[in-house]
């Protein structure tokens, strides 16, 4: 890839001074030093796979320190680009040095003459995509759609474990049950409130609200319990509706209850 | 691309100047044309566009004819020209989509009755449950083919039983319905849920701080 | 949207259970469709709208070629299938030429860079325009659906890669992105490889050993 020839720094030609300033002239309009190098090669009138890359860095060098001596303020990459290039440059010019580590020069000129061919290619790729007939311009869709309408089908689905889970819940709810609902010892405020609106007719007097207990709720302890406290309740029910009153002399005294006379 | 047809001066003295295209030509104008434009189209519209020469309602002609039959023809609205759907065709213009949902729970639980009970009868159920089952409940799940009418069941008034089917097994992927996990597997597999409901804990506990009231003696 | 219908059982057992439609009929059905939208639709979606057992495929072909050298045409989207009028007739329908947003020389390389080298990185496209890319460019060709998110690169840092899409091959009239103008030529060239920079010898290094101009700001 490298070009022998002049090795000197040679004074370059008038021509290739003006394309460089007409270069500067406009070099906003360029997309990156890549480019600018792009359109720069284009001066060497080969294809792109014989270019020099050696005259190339040349041309844009020069074009660097032209830009710089119009005071034309020059975009970062195009500065580092022009470090690098001076770089290979070096490289390309020198001879090889064996310590030197890294891609030779000649690999690097190769890299970006591959770069520039690639650019050129996707520049013509991107012409030729633009140059083919487009939707709407050369060609046409539909003019008249047609809606398509929605019919909206529900599926219902389930996984067994979905079905498994169901089932342990109805079970579950089932082996439950005994403690809330199913208790036989358990006196009800309305059984309660039933048997003791009927017996409070009799009670005239303080009576011990331990003595309404129906006989076989005295004998269980749970039934006992929950016979009492059903009682207790359905006696607050009834003072409540004015039937009787309740009384207790003391701290975990009996409590008492009789029936209110209205009159009284 | 094009030329501006449109500025074109008309129309007929000129026409002879140029070839008016071949009728077959015209053809293909004329159905890019009704293909491509947003609404019905009128011959004089249709003139104005194509070249200079052009017999649109020829090529109209035979273009229709051309389409007779197929899925789409060329018909006439009001004054106008357009290419619609062919009438048999219409139920090509729905779509289902289909949206899968989550059975109900009540739904899920009765099927898993059926499944562990069958063959069950409907009171059987709601004995189960704990709750009525509604009758779209079974329903559905007869639609589905997920349960079936079985033997009535020789007891008084012989109510009707239900079973689950094989498309029922297909989908659970089960051999049998006898396959399903008992409440002991399921509890052991984590499935049950071993919390009692709240309140329903240890009522003996509860004694103890209960006032001496309730003491036993 | 209607890939629901994955989930559904397979239609093949069912298939049998229903005649499927002649194919001349399956040809106007077909018909009917790609007449009735405007964006290409693709083989399942026909499928998932025909009546069971109905070959779409074969049913496209036959239309196919029922429609060569008309007015419109039955072209190929990607997977998907349309109908369009013939571009010698473009001339025609100058009312209905769409006014495109004129893009940017960065915007047309920037696609064309996504549609020959799919799947590719912003980085790649910046590499080979030796430029950055611009958001706004990128996200002006995914708002006009000409690229989108493909698959991340598995690659350090999992970069995300841009795609063509199927928009994208409806405008050009593009069947799929192997019919791209040159895209042989530029295969065998070794113009569209993925060609590192020397001394890059893998990802992770390419950071440290690329040369300045290739660091993105």
């Amino acid at each position: 890839m490298t070009e022998t020839g002049d090795f000197d720094e040679g004074p370059i030609s008038v021509a290739e001074r003006m394309a460089a300033e007409a270069l500067i002239v406009d070099v906003d309009g360029y997309e990156g030093p890549l480019d600018l190098l792009l359109t720069m090669s284009r001066t060497q009138k080969v294809d792109l796979r014989q270019i020099s890359i050696l005259s190339l860095a040349r041309q844009y060098l020069a074009f660097i320190a032209q830009a710089r001596e119009l005071r034309i303020e020059l975009a970062a990459d195009y500065l580092v680009m022009a470090a690098w290039l001076a770089f290979l440059k070096s490289r390309l010019l020198l001879p090889p040095d064996p310590e030197a580590e890294g891609p030779s020069g000649e690999e690097l000129a190769a890299h970006l003459a591959f770069q520039l061919e690639r650019l050129a290619a996707m520049r013509e790729a991107a012409a030729k995509l633009m140059a083919r007939d487009q939707k709407g311009r050369d060609f046409f869709a539909r003019g008249i759609t047609e809606d398509v309408a929605r019919v909206r089908q529900v599926k219902y689905t389930a996984s067994l474990l979905d079905l498994m889970q169901a089932y342990a819940r109805i079970r579950t709810k089932d082996e439950f049950r005994p403690f809330v609902m199913d208790r036989v010892a358990v006196m009800t405020l309305e059984q309660a409130l039933e048997r003791m609106r009927h017996l409070i007719g009799f009670a005239g007097d303080w009576t011990d609200i331990s003595s309404y207990l129906p006989e076989e709720w005295q004998v269980d302890p749970a039934k006992r319990r929950s016979a009492t406290a059903a009682n207790f309740a359905a006696s607050l029910e009834l003072a409540k509706e004015g039937r009787i009153e309740i009384r207790q002399g003391d701290t975990f005294a009996p409590i008492q209850i009789r029936k209110r006379t209205r009159d009284v | 691309m094009s030329d501006d047809h449109k500025t074109d001066p008309p129309e007929q003295q000129e026409a002879s100047l140029f070839e008016a295209p071949p009728m077959a030509e015209q053809e293909r104008m004329v159905e890019a044309i009704l293909f491509a434009t947003a609404g019905p189209v009128s011959i004089s519209e249709m003139m104005g566009r194509m070249p200079h020469g052009c017999e649109p309602a020829q090529a109209l002609t035979n273009l229709r004819k051309r389409y007779e039959g197929r899925g789409v023809q060329v018909v006439r609205v009001g004054d106008a020209w357009a290419i619609r759907t062919a009438p048999d065709l219409g139920f090509l213009m729905q779509k289902e989509t289909i949206e899968t949902r989550k059975l109900s729970r009540a739904a899920i639980e009765t099927l898993a009755i059926v499944a562990y009970h069958q063959p069950v009868t409907r009171a059987e159920i709601e004995e189960i449950r704990g709750v009525s089952v509604s009758r779209g409940t079974v329903d559905q799940l007869i639609e589905m083919e997920w349960i079936r009418l079985g033997r009535r069941r020789m007891t008084p008034g012989r109510p009707v039983t239900f079973v689950v089917t094989e498309t029922f097994l297909d989908h659970f992927g089960l051999e049998s319905a006898r396959d399903l996990p008992g409440v002991k597997e399921l509890r052991s597999a984590g499935l049950l849920d071993n919390r009692p409901p709240p309140g329903a804990s240890s009522d003996d506990e509860k004694d103890d701080s209960q006032p001496p009231l309730f003491e036993d003696d």
